[in-house]
């Protein structure tokens, strides 16, 4: 029988060695799992590379794990925000590697790699200061950069609802990067409000099949504040 | 001189955007726009973060968190709005299905060039979120800023000297003095602040303009 | 006010000219626009390139468009059915070009189009007859060939419920290409079974958001019989 | 010389997959497998016009022309099941999230070259569907096929002569004689109908062949 769901959030991020790429998803705090964040922080792995919208927001969650110095590179699109300020001054110290990535090219070669895609042509960056040193190509007249998948070891992802077999739905703009991250990732740790019994879900409105994720866990916590004030 | 208020800068780009059409409102000045929208006029707001048909901010106290635009404020459906992932909506935007995106800049080169993500200083921490996509976004990219920076200098200029967020992709420039359209022939002045010379305006903005054929009045 | 519904099929593809790329949504008949084909047929364009997975069933639907010889070329992946009778001898009289594509790459380099992406790395099809004189290469020791996007100036979709803005939500494996077809055409046109009040689609399930979409007509019809017993 | 029926080498298939496994069974002799899948194991069937979670066929009368699996017959959900779009469907099979794929074939090579979408007949309409996708589509590639073709040739084969489908693509081959690995090392038999040599289904087979280490009992 096929049951994904782990008792506790630090049974269902177990094993994730040192060294590993981790895609955690939220787009700010929407959709951040923290509570998988935490238990990661607990579980101890460290020379993480993270890849995530942001770099971390006040003093929790994916900036928690910063601030632990876990991890030593991230790839993100939008590290500088108003309450980023445990990235930027490990950022200024030299000691946090940074990859910038236009938000819809990290979205794009994120599906990219959870789609068996090798490589693919964007317009968005070309003739950036982002798109220098890559192969370009003018295809019908229009110039594209190419870009690369980005592939994980996990991805740590926040949904609404799960059932055993690990099919997901999110809330509102919380979805963000869950799905596209849930495919790209060797293991992906879905943490959920709430689960439910097998066929509750609408087969029709189901977001991530259950075939993209390997353990699910109920965190039944209120969900974090926003965080107002911010730019993306 | 006269200049156009910020409120009045919303209202001009919210003239022009048509009934029906899909847009996406940048963070910053072009998020006033969403209050200047002809009552007429059905117009869906979309923001890059997974969500066609946003409607107003919520009542005090009504905030979700899991309801957020890209400026990562509280924000509203509208009945009929649709939640959608991060590699959908930005293929929404790359794909050329969003009609018009208002984006701010600190620089429009007279070919269409947009700066505005990225001041160039060399300890600023880089970020550029989807400021690149934005500017490729949309069927009609457009920009409203202020005319010159603080000091005086044109926002307008020949080339762009900050680092630039993508190349000949704006169509139209809503600033404080004018509205200017990017074309083939060069930049033309579709309307101006009462009292504004063409000359005048060309002085202050340190490039070639003429005016757009045929000219409407201000 | 934006309003896509119009009253009839005729009236859902007037316009449409001579030489356009249609793309028809459909999985043999599951999903095909049967009624939005034949309004097609009566409008009287001609000269068309059709995209779709097969190449007809039976004398309906897409089989009646290449019986009338409207079509002078088909880019689809499984012409060869049981029934496929009209296509088989147009075929094997030369008055109707194939382009055959493997059913992956179909339907990502719909979704490409629809994306802006100019082109993409894919393994399928690597060192087979259907990637003869396309541009390879090896990433990360997997070959793959380059695909290119496939755009269309109409899309002709199937779905089961629609809003005035277009909204679209589909039925079981009926859904099929019509989600990607919506994405990749100047002017998609759904016909629907029902056509409900705006809000009334949940916003977490709908499929084809209505951006996409520019008409809409209600097609109360019963759906066609399945026709058993062909191979995708 | 005895032979494993249809039903023994779809039984020999279904007993290889684990309990929890995403399979995707293609047309013709693999959709037998489905008849024989472990009553113990939990194994979701994958279909690849959008559904996740196939269950069997329905009782008669119950058919809905909407729901249908790739060969176009009518199927059912089971509960838990899901459906999806084409793009998403063949993603899943290109981003190697399958754990098994059961294909026919016309010929193997020893190098696990895959031949079963075209005769190679010159007056052969060509037609491929989802061959080429499944060859690659998952993280287990078995091909299911007589061992011999009608006229007494080998179907394995030291190079396909048909056009092939995917090129180093599949892992174990099933057929009424013999279960064989295709391996680096070349191609061990894994399983042999009671009676059968290794020296005569290297003979049947016509390239050659080892025990696969440690041979399992027939």
């Amino acid at each position: 029988m096929i049951d994904k769901i782990v008792a506790t959030t630090i049974a269902a991020v177990a094993g994730i060695e040192d060294g590993s790429t981790i895609m955690i998803g939220g787009f700010g705090t929407a959709g951040m799992p923290v509570e998988l964040i935490d238990a990661l922080l607990a579980q101890g792995a460290r020379d993480l590379t993270i890849v995530n919208n942001n770099a971390g927001n006040g003093e929790t969650g994916v900036a928690a794990l910063l601030k632990a110095r876990r991890v030593k590179k991230i790839i993100c699109s939008f590290p500088r925000q108003v309450d980023s300020q445990v990235f930027d001054a490990l950022y200024r110290a030299g000691d946090i590697e940074l990859e910038l990535v236009p938000q819809g090219n990290l979205a794009e070669r994120i599906r990219a790699a959870g789609a068996g895609i090798g490589g693919f042509f964007t317009p968005t960056g070309y003739g950036t200061l982002l798109a220098e040193g890559k192969e370009t190509r003018e295809i019908d007249g229009r110039h594209y950069v190419l870009e690369s998948p980005i592939r994980a070891d996990y991805a740590l992802v926040k949904a609404e609802r799960a059932d055993r077999w690990g099919n997901l739905v999110y809330r509102k703009t919380a979805r963000n990067f869950g799905p596209v991250m849930a495919t790209a990732a060797r293991c992906t740790i879905a943490q959920v409000r709430e689960v439910v019994a097998l066929g509750a879900l609408d087969p029709e409105a189901i977001v991530t099949p259950g075939l993209f994720v390997k353990r699910v866990v109920e965190v039944a916590s209120a969900t974090p504040l926003a965080t107002p004030g911010a730019a993306a | 001189m006269q200049k156009f208020t910020r409120d009045q800068m919303a209202t001009l780009v919210a003239n022009d955007i048509p009934d029906g059409a899909c847009v996406n409102l940048g963070i910053g000045l072009p998020t006033l726009v969403a209050n200047h929208l002809p009552g007429d006029r059905e117009i869906l707001l979309h923001s890059e973060n997974g969500l066609l048909g946003m409607g107003p901010a919520p009542a005090p106290g009504q905030a979700d968190p899991d309801l957020i635009n890209a400026g990562k404020q509280p924000v509203t459906l509208l009945p009929g709005g649709a939640y959608f992932h991060h590699a959908d909506s930005f293929a929404m935007m790359r794909g050329g299905h969003l009609d018009f995106c208002v984006l701010g800049a600190f620089q429009v080169s007279v070919r269409g060039d947009l700066a505005n993500w990225h001041t160039g200083a060399p300890d600023a921490i880089p970020a550029v979120g989807g400021a690149m996509d934005l500017a490729l976004g949309a069927k009609r990219v457009v920009v409203m800023m202020e005319h010159l920076t603080k000091s005086g200098e044109s926002k307008i200029v020949e080339r762009c000297t900050y680092p630039v967020t993508g190349l000949n992709c704006v169509d139209r420039v809503y600033t404080d003095l004018a509205v200017l359209d990017i074309t083939p022939r060069g930049v033309e002045v579709v309307r101006m602040t009462e009292g504004m010379t063409l000359s005048e305006l060309a002085r202050l903005s340190g490039v070639a303009l003429t005016l757009a054929p045929p000219p409407r009045p201000a």
